[in-house]
């Protein structure tokens, strides 16, 4: 494969950034959407052959014995630091990658799509469509990063465009205070990201140019990922806190990571981050961007294998985000943010995936890597099945005009199309064969068990909650009563329009069909195949508990009836601090705003004004104050003035004849 | 005795003979000669100035080393005949006045006396010579201070002068008198008495000797604690004779100064005066500094002003080297045309309105945008800012002072340099009144006399060209090479 | 008795000191130019009496003695003519009314 | 004399205070015409002496400096007029030269005195070129004042607020740095020269490097803190917020955009190059207040409801991260403290440049009291999210390229001291981004504030020429940094192996 598709995958996007960024104001609506949407397919297209090539053309460069290679397809210079640190602009090719670029121009191009009908009537609608452009640039560049620092500098772009999403109703408050959070929080956690690189390339670019580290940019992944027992070996000697210094690198850069994707105790910008358009969230929030963390994890899973220390982190990390999150989903009203935090915790399920996926073989198991194909399967199922929710809740929200399920009830006559794809999506989601989910999960949660019996069944739990918040949400929105206003008003809640309609049928379909792919054929941490067979106990346990789950649910919430909020009344507390989301907000309210902003910052700015300031006014009156102490002697007698004219002469005699004594 | 030899005085002939023209027209020349006196007198001693400028020097002593002209002397000489040719410039107008115009041959004759006593002061290599000089300079001033005889701040003026002056010379010659019994032979020759200090161990006496004779040209210089009487009487005293006390009387005192300190004390120069000086400078600037500070009457501004420019000036004194005096011949240079290109503005204003305070220029370029401009860069070469002739003046004394490696003398310049920042202070308050205090101008737009333009266009083109033209300060070095032969 | 240095020293040294304590406390002008007066020829005596005995065989003493008189009584002169014109402005020679200039 | 490119440096400056001579007091048009011409001149020969540069150095020659060229001026002292460039004073002129330019067009309507406004104006340009074309350290020093005075009048007359005393603040302040710093050069010239004859020229001193190890240290010190006063340095930075807020707009772009650029430039020319085994021993002093600048500026930004303050201590920050990077003495952290300067310099223009837009038309520069500027003047708020972005490092705008090199060659330094204070220093990322954001929430976004701002306009096309420019080479910088980057680390080979020489 030649270097016109990978540049041109790169650069289709941007360009239309630019279009559209700069020409949109000239443009009409109609062309800037169909310019959008059009350049989306082109580039899905695109990426669909690459991947296509990649998988399944069985060209010596991508597999090689049976094994698929990773392949960098370009790979030029951007800027050097010194000769060791160079970071590089290119494209890797990799099972994950490939994955990622299938996924993510997917999602995209429905979210183009379906966003055609949404945004209709916003103002800023070239605007949105430049935005999305720039978000779909910088993720297709995130996941074909060739080294740490381009992914970094596409981790940042992404942090942008979900940034500039998020607000794109800049004339609300919420919205703009919601971006600023999400921005900020994940820049706090880049931080700790770049801290690790730092650290990272300092040991790697500090071994001898012509050892083994010393062929490429100390940035690049291939020759990182090659070698992770190099990687170490040049980090030793030094320690931290008692961890190798390598350890305590790669838990930093997954603290980037852990921003991203919203992992506990960074997770407080993705719920607000609903105040942004709905098919953002489906887009960013959902499938692609939040789901950056994981990707970093599998990217440099080798570097996380050598140090297992690191990989514990992340399990114990994603079980409490996991649990948390599904916690506070079953105790919210907004049906985004309850699917938001339903993604937070299906994130965190892939983590623990991750975190439980040791390569070297333990006993009685034959295959360690599983945790890590399961859980780039339960990605790519789970951004199918969750953008799908997501534009689902969208035709909701369109219809009714309200995020909040209070408003909703009974739509299911309504909205039949919404209705089907919704309950697809939640059959998904909940782990029910054969959809998509259940595959996924099922593999997932063989992973964990096989790591530990307490991950396998903590985890399962969580999958149970999901089943239970899903089918909640489910009920509350299609059953239950119909809200009495549908039948008074004008507009009666219909089904969204084709543009709408379409994305939600096709994402329906996928999920249907995805779990029956062979993932194992295609992406595993070596590259070697691995054939998925189904755990038959774990997928029974699983499967049980999600049908109580289910079943649970629907004694509670498919008719009206007062054991909800019994139930509520019964536990207030919990009640509240759930739905409060045990107070994680107030908590970061208090010290950034008590404690950095009132104190920290308003202190140094009083000594900045005070007393640095005052320092040099302080000069500058102390000079003024010994001006007025003098003036008396220009007395204007003239006899005092000879007189300090005879002491002066007689003192500097006297002066000087005494040091020269 | 070779009568000859007078003609080896070749400047102060020619200061004697304009005075005998000038004193014989006014005397004998009735109406008619007073009414072209100023012109006459002006092109007069401008032709005087460049005859000084291009007449060679002579290097040879006469009078048995009492009087010699060397081209030091002779530069310095031409020197401070450009300022007093712009002096009578911006008097010109001045002198034509009511009030004066009867007796401004006595002003024009006055000057050129004291003139002649400062050339010989500069000239004077016995120190009879020189008392001689500096009193026939310093004299005929306290009657020029008293000019205004309507105006009591005049007399008040005068008589502090005249008082401190006398004091001072009494200091003077005490000091003298004492330096005269350390002479070794009887000698009041500078080169003798080098020769008899040489090897002298500092004595009590010979300190005091010293300490007094810095007193006593320090008057002239007005160095701190012998300054008091400047402000009062650079305040009181008409204009032009302000400007003619702060930048000629001082110039050839320090040229004075330098010359008595190096040739007649120059063995004396680590051991006693050295610290001496380093005391004096350091209060001269620091004290000058702080009572400009305050001051709200432009003339009394400039007397302190020119007190701490006096400490700047001295700095030169600190390295006995010609690559010192050489700097601070320039430093007087740019300071004669910098400061009198503020005075030139004063005069200017005052004549025509009669204020002096700096409030009265608030918005002035409002109404004289030229006058601004000038009072600016005028302002701006005396604080010392590139790229005005006052930098480089600055600059190069403050270069020419650190070419010893001594710590001492870099903390001295260190002193200096953080003074600039409070002199920078107030010369700005000069400039914020102008340019940027709010409110109408209280002086009303007007044109200046020819004469004082022309003031007024020297004196500009100076401070830009001084400093960028490095001709002049080579010219200086040049010219006090050979005394340090 | 042997009338050594001393004997001329002294005397010029209390009436130099004695000058510059009356210039410093009187406040009549013309008291003040005495005080002067005494000042400088206390100068004068030393050049004399420094020439008579450490260099006996010179004049040069001797002659700056004479210009320091002639000067001194210029000074004076010059002194008394702007004192009068005070007396004029404001009716008396005190010193310390003379003092509208300052700070 | 004249043949030499870089003299024209100077004397289009000079020939343009001499044109604006010539212009009626209020002819705007004329005016206008002179400044244009001339900026336009000026920019067009800054990017012809960079090609040329690059062309040169692509040609083979190595040698430190280019278009070489010196005139004896004091002979006595042995004071030259030498100029010189090497690839930083190339970019430095070039910055100098579009902020001039954008500078230029910013002040379109200043008033009153429009003559008078540009004369100086130029004087102060006139200043900046001569300083980063000088390598003989007293016209080095002499361009340096001339650049520092004309601001007293410049934000005395035509600035804003409390500008009386602001100005007179800004001035001492940086008089009094540059009065440490000229006793610090006499001191380097008299003890690098031989036999009672000093030594200015830079290269000259570098190559003897005679200076004895006792007086490096106190020389050191003393250039250092003089060009740290204007770099902004704590504790000396705080005429800085106060000269900011009250400047007018051209003027405190020119002051933050180059101006405070000298004092960096100057840190690293004289005091480190010069200086080296006083750098090694002393660096870790100025280390830990820029350290502090960076931290301090940042979290006083936070705070500050005007505009320009914001900017004002945002620079603090920014500056202080030069010098920061300056002061690691390895070659990749001093290239990014050039990048920095060059990216602060673009952006912190464009910065001043809009928000002096912004208050010409709603006459406030109080955050409170605007909001929705968004919806107002759209081309304005997004130039101001734009230059909010490369401020906080967005990646694909010049201050994230010049962070990062600053942060990887900053960690290049092993011991635990320098650790700590880049993690530090890594930290403002953070708080830069906090404060920028705030702003942009409150100014740009949101609900409009003020419905008197309905009515505004949004830029006009001088004003819009002015912001396309920084933005297009902030982005410029930002997407193509690599032969930048080459050419300033080359011009550092000389300086770090005087530093290595030192150890």
């Amino acid at each position: 494969m030649g270097i016109t598709l990978p540049i041109l995958i790169l650069a289709l996007p941007f360009t239309m950034f630019l279009i559209l960024g700069i020409g949109g104001v000239k443009m009409s609506r109609k062309l800037a959407g169909t310019l959008g949407i059009l350049a989306n397919g082109a580039l899905a297209v695109m990426a669909y052959i690459v991947a296509f090539t990649y998988f399944f053309s069985g060209e010596a460069q991508f597999i090689l014995d049976g094994v698929r290679q990773q392949v960098q397809l370009f790979d030029v210079t951007w800027l050097a630091f010194t000769e060791r640190m160079v970071v590089n602009i290119g494209f890797l090719l990799d099972p994950i990658s490939a994955m990622m670029l299938v996924v993510i121009t997917t999602i995209s191009f429905m979210v183009h799509l379906y966003s055609w009908g949404y945004m209709e009537h916003e103002p800023g609608f070239q605007r949105y469509y430049a935005f999305l452009a720039l978000f779909t640039f910088s993720m297709l560049g995130l996941v074909v990063a060739t080294n740490i620092f381009q992914m970094y500098i596409f981790w940042e772009l992404v942090g942008v465009s979900s940034y500039l999403l998020i607000g794109f109703f800049y004339k609300l408050p919420s919205a703009v205070s919601a971006s600023k959070k999400a921005f900020i929080v994940t820049r706090f956690a880049d931080l700790f990201m770049l801290i690790g690189i730092l650290v990272l390339s300092y040991y790697v670019s500090h071994t001898p140019a012509d050892g083994p580290l010393g062929g490429a940019s100390a940035f690049n992944f291939m020759m990182l990922n090659a070698q992770p027992t190099n990687v170490l070996a040049s980090t030793l000697g030094a320690t931290f806190l008692s961890g190798s210094v390598l350890t305590w690198a790669m838990i930093l850069i997954f603290v980037g990571g852990m921003g991203k994707s919203a992992m506990l105790p960074l997770h407080i910008w993705l719920p607000d981050a609903m105040e942004g358009p709905t098919p953002v969230s489906a887009l960013i929030h959902a499938a692609t961007m939040v789901v950056a963390g994981v990707y970093l994890v599998a990217r440099f899973f080798p570097l996380y294998c050598i140090v297992p220390d690191s990989l514990t982190f992340i399990t114990v990390v994603g079980a409490i985000t996991a649990f948390y999150a599904a916690v506070v989903a079953c105790a919210q009203i907004d049906i985004k943010r309850i699917l938001a935090f339903s993604t937070i915790s299906q994130i965190a399920f892939m983590m623990v995936a991750l975190g439980c996926a040791y390569n070297e073989p333990i006993e009685g198991v034959h295959y360690s890597g599983l945790g890590y194909m399961a859980g780039m399967f339960h990605l790519f199922t789970h951004a199918m099945f969750k953008a799908l929710l997501f534009l689902g809740a969208g035709a909701l929200i369109h219809a009714v005009h309200s995020n909040d399920y209070t408003k909703m009830g009974g739509l299911r006559k309504y909205m039949p199309i919404t209705h089907i794809t919704f309950l697809i999506g939640c059959l998904a989601i909940a782990g029910i064969w054969p959809f998509s989910g259940f595959f996924s999960k099922d593999e997932m949660l063989a992973a964990m068990f096989n790591r530990h019996w307490f991950w396998g069944a903590w985890m399962t739990m969580v999958a149970g909650l999901t089943a239970f918040y899903m089918f909640r949400m489910y009920y509350l929105v299609f059953w239950w009563e119909e809200n009495p206003e549908y039948k008074t008003s004008h507009h009666k809640p219909h089904d969204a329009p084709w543009q709408m309609s379409l994305p939600l049928i096709i994402l329906a379909a996928v999920s249907c069909v995805a779990g029956f792919i062979p993932f194992g054929e295609l992406v595993t941490y070596n590259g070697e195949p691995y054939h998925i067979h189904i755990e038959a106990p774990v997928a029974a346990t699983s499967l049980t508990v999600a049908v109580l789950a289910i079943g649970l649910a629907t004694a509670m919430y498919v008719k009206k009836n007062p054991w909800p909020t019994r139930l509520k009344n019964m536990f207030p507390a919990l009640w509240q601090a759930a739905h409060r989301r045990f107070y994680w907000d107030e908590i970061y309210m208090f010290i950034t705003h008590n404690i950095i902003f009132n104190i920290i910052c308003r202190g140094i700015a009083w000594f900045d004004r005070h007393i640095i300031d005052g320092a040099m006014d302080g000069m500058a009156a102390v000079t003024n104050w010994c001006s007025v102490r003098i003036k008396g002697m220009q007395s204007g007698t003239v006899t005092a003035y000879v007189r300090w004219y005879f002491i002066g002469a007689v003192l500097l005699a006297a002066i000087t004849w005494i040091c020269l004594l | 005795m070779d009568y000859s030899q007078f003609g080896a005085m070749l400047p102060e002939l020619i200061i004697l003979g304009i005075f005998l023209i000038v004193f014989c027209t006014d005397t004998f020349g009735g109406e008619g000669a007073r009414k072209i006196l100023t012109p006459f007198t002006t092109v007069l001693f401008g032709l005087a100035t460049v005859a000084i400028w291009i007449i060679p020097s002579n290097a040879e002593p006469i009078f048995g080393g009492m009087y010699v002209d060397t081209t030091a002397c002779k530069a310095m000489k031409a020197m401070l005949n450009v300022g007093v040719f712009i002096v009578l410039l911006q008097s010109a107008k001045w002198t034509d006045s009511d009030e004066v115009a009867i007796r401004k041959g006595e002003f024009y004759e006055l000057m050129l006396v004291t003139l002649f006593g400062m050339y010989l002061m500069i000239s004077a290599r016995h120190f009879l010579l020189f008392v001689i000089g500096l009193e026939s300079a310093s004299l005929p001033l306290a009657a020029m201070v008293a000019f205004n005889k309507k105006h009591y701040e005049s007399h008040e003026a005068a008589i502090k002068y005249i008082l401190t002056a006398v004091f001072s010379s009494a200091i003077l010659l005490m000091g003298l008198s004492l330096v005269y019994a350390f002479s070794g032979n009887g000698s009041l020759y500078f080169d003798d008495i080098r020769v008899a200090l040489t090897g002298e161990a500092p004595s009590g006496l010979l300190i005091a000797a010293l300490a007094f004779v810095i007193a006593g040209i320090g008057f002239k210089l007005s160095l701190v604690p012998f300054h008091l009487w400047t402000a009062d009487v650079y305040q009181g005293a008409p204009t032009a004779i302000t400007a003619y006390l702060s930048v000629i009387s001082k110039g050839s005192a320090a040229f004075a100064f330098f010359v008595i300190f190096v040739q007649a004390f120059g063995s004396m120069y680590s051991v006693v005066w050295e610290w001496m000086m380093y005391a004096v400078i350091i209060a001269t600037i620091t004290i000058g500094n702080l009572f400009a500070m305050r001051q709200k009457n432009m003339k009394r501004f400039m007397a302190f002003s020119s007190i701490s420019q006096a400490g700047y000036i001295m700095l030169g004194v600190m390295t006995e080297s010609a690559l010192g005096l050489g700097s601070m011949m320039f430093y007087i240079f740019v300071y004669i045309v910098s400061n009198l290109a503020v005075f030139s503005v004063i005069s200017a204003i005052e004549r025509k309105t009669g204020l002096v305070g700096m409030e009265d220029y608030d918005g002035l370029h409002k109404t004289n945008p030229w006058l601004s401009f000038a009072m600016t860069l005028a302002m701006f070469s005396l604080a010392g800012i590139p790229p005005f002739a006052g930098f480089f003046s600055k600059i190069l004394i403050f270069t020419s002072v650190t070419a010893s490696d001594s710590m001492a003398l870099y903390m001295l310049v260190l002193v200096a340099l953080i003074n600039t920042i409070i002199s920078l202070y107030y010369y700005l308050l000069v400039v914020k009144a102008i340019w940027i205090n709010p409110g109408e101008a209280k002086v009303e737009g007007f044109r200046s006399s020819g004469a004082e333009r022309l003031a007024l266009w020297i004196c500009v083109a100076g401070i830009i060209f001084f400093g960028l033209v490095p001709y002049i300060y080579q010219y200086c070095v040049d010219m006090a090479l050979p005394m340090f032969n | 008795m042997d009338l050594t240095i001393l004997w001329y020293i002294v005397p010029s040294v209390i009436m130099f000191c004695a000058g510059v304590y009356g210039f410093c406390t009187r406040k009549n002008m013309i008291a003040l130019l005495i005080s002067l007066e005494l000042m400088l020829n206390s100068a004068d005596l030393n050049f004399i009496v420094f020439n008579r005995f450490l260099f006996p065989g010179t004049m040069d003493g001797m002659v700056f003695t004479l210009f320091a008189i002639a000067i001194a009584a210029a000074e004076t002169a010059v002194a008394i003519a702007i004192i009068i014109n005070i007396y004029r402005e404001i009716g008396n020679t005190d010193i310390t009314s003379v003092k509208q200039m300052k700070f | 004399m004249f043949s030499n490119l870089l003299i024209w440096f100077v004397i289009v400056p000079i020939i343009m205070m001499a044109g604006l001579a010539c212009c009626g007091n209020s002819n705007m048009k004329a005016i206008r015409a002179v400044m244009v011409t001339c900026s336009t001149v000026l920019l067009g020969m800054a990017i012809w002496l960079v090609c040329e540069f690059l062309r040169l150095r692509g040609a083979g020659d190595t040698s430190e400096m280019l278009f070489q060229g010196s005139w004896m001026w004091y002979e006595p002292l042995n004071i030259h007029l030498a100029v010189g460039v090497d690839g930083i004073s190339v970019l430095m002129l070039l910055l100098s030269a579009i902020i001039v330019f954008a500078g230029t067009f910013a002040s379109w309507k200043i008033s009153p005195l429009p003559k008078n406004f540009f004369l100086w104006f130029a004087l102060l340009s006139t200043g900046v070129f001569g300083f980063f074309i000088s390598i003989d350290m007293f016209t080095m020093f002499m361009f340096y004042e001339v650049a520092l005075i004309p601001m007293y009048l410049l934000i005395g007359v035509w600035g804003t607020g409390r500008k009386e005393y602001s100005a007179m603040k800004l001035t001492l302040m940086l008089m009094g740095g540059s009065a440490f710093l000229m006793l610090g050069l006499l001191g380097i010239a008299w003890h690098s020269g031989s036999a009672g004859v000093p030594e200015w020229n830079i290269l000259q001193i570098a190559h003897n490097n005679s200076i004895d190890p006792s007086w490096q240290n106190l020389l050191f010190c003393f250039t250092f803190v003089g060009f740290g006063v204007l770099g902004a340095m704590f504790p000396f930075h705080t005429w800085s917020p106060d000269g900011h807020a009250c400047a007018p707009t051209a003027v405190s772009m020119l002051h933050a955009g180059v101006l405070m650029k000298l004092g960096g430039y100057g840190c690293f020319r004289i005091a480190i190059y010069l200086l080296p085994s006083a750098a090694q021993e002393l660096s870790w002093i100025f280390i830990i207040l820029t350290g502090i600048s960076i931290v301090y500026g940042a979290f006083s930004a936070c705070v500050q409801t005007d505009l320009k303050y914001i900017n004002a201590y945002s620079s603090v920050s920014h500056c202080g991260m030069v010098l920061f990077a300056i002061l690691m003495l390895n070659q990749t952290a001093m290239t990014g403290g050039i990048l920095q300067m060059l990216s602060h310099g673009l952006m912190t223009a464009l910065f001043f440049a809009l928000i002096g837009m912004i208050y010409g038309r709603t006459h406030t520069r109080d955050i409170r009291q605007m909001g929705g500027l968004m919806k107002i003047m759209p081309y304005l708020g997004v130039c101001y999210m734009i230059a909010g972005f490369a401020s906080l490092g967005l990646p694909g705008m010049s201050g994230f390229v010049a962070e990062m090199t600053i942060f990887f060659g900053a960690f290049e330094d092993s011991d635990l001291f320098h650790r700590i204070f880049v993690i530090a220093a890594t930290c403002s990322i953070v708080i830069t981004a906090v404060y920028i954001l705030r702003v942009v929430g409150k100014l740009i976004l949101g609900p409009v504030q003020d419905e008197h701002h309905l009515s505004l306009t949004d830029a006009s096309w001088w004003e819009r020429l002015s912001t396309v420019t920084l933005i297009v080479c902030l982005a410029g910088i930002g997407f193509f940094p690599n032969w930048i980057n080459e050419t300033i680390q080359n011009s550092f080979v000389p300086i770090v192996n005087a530093l290595q020489a030192a150890i």
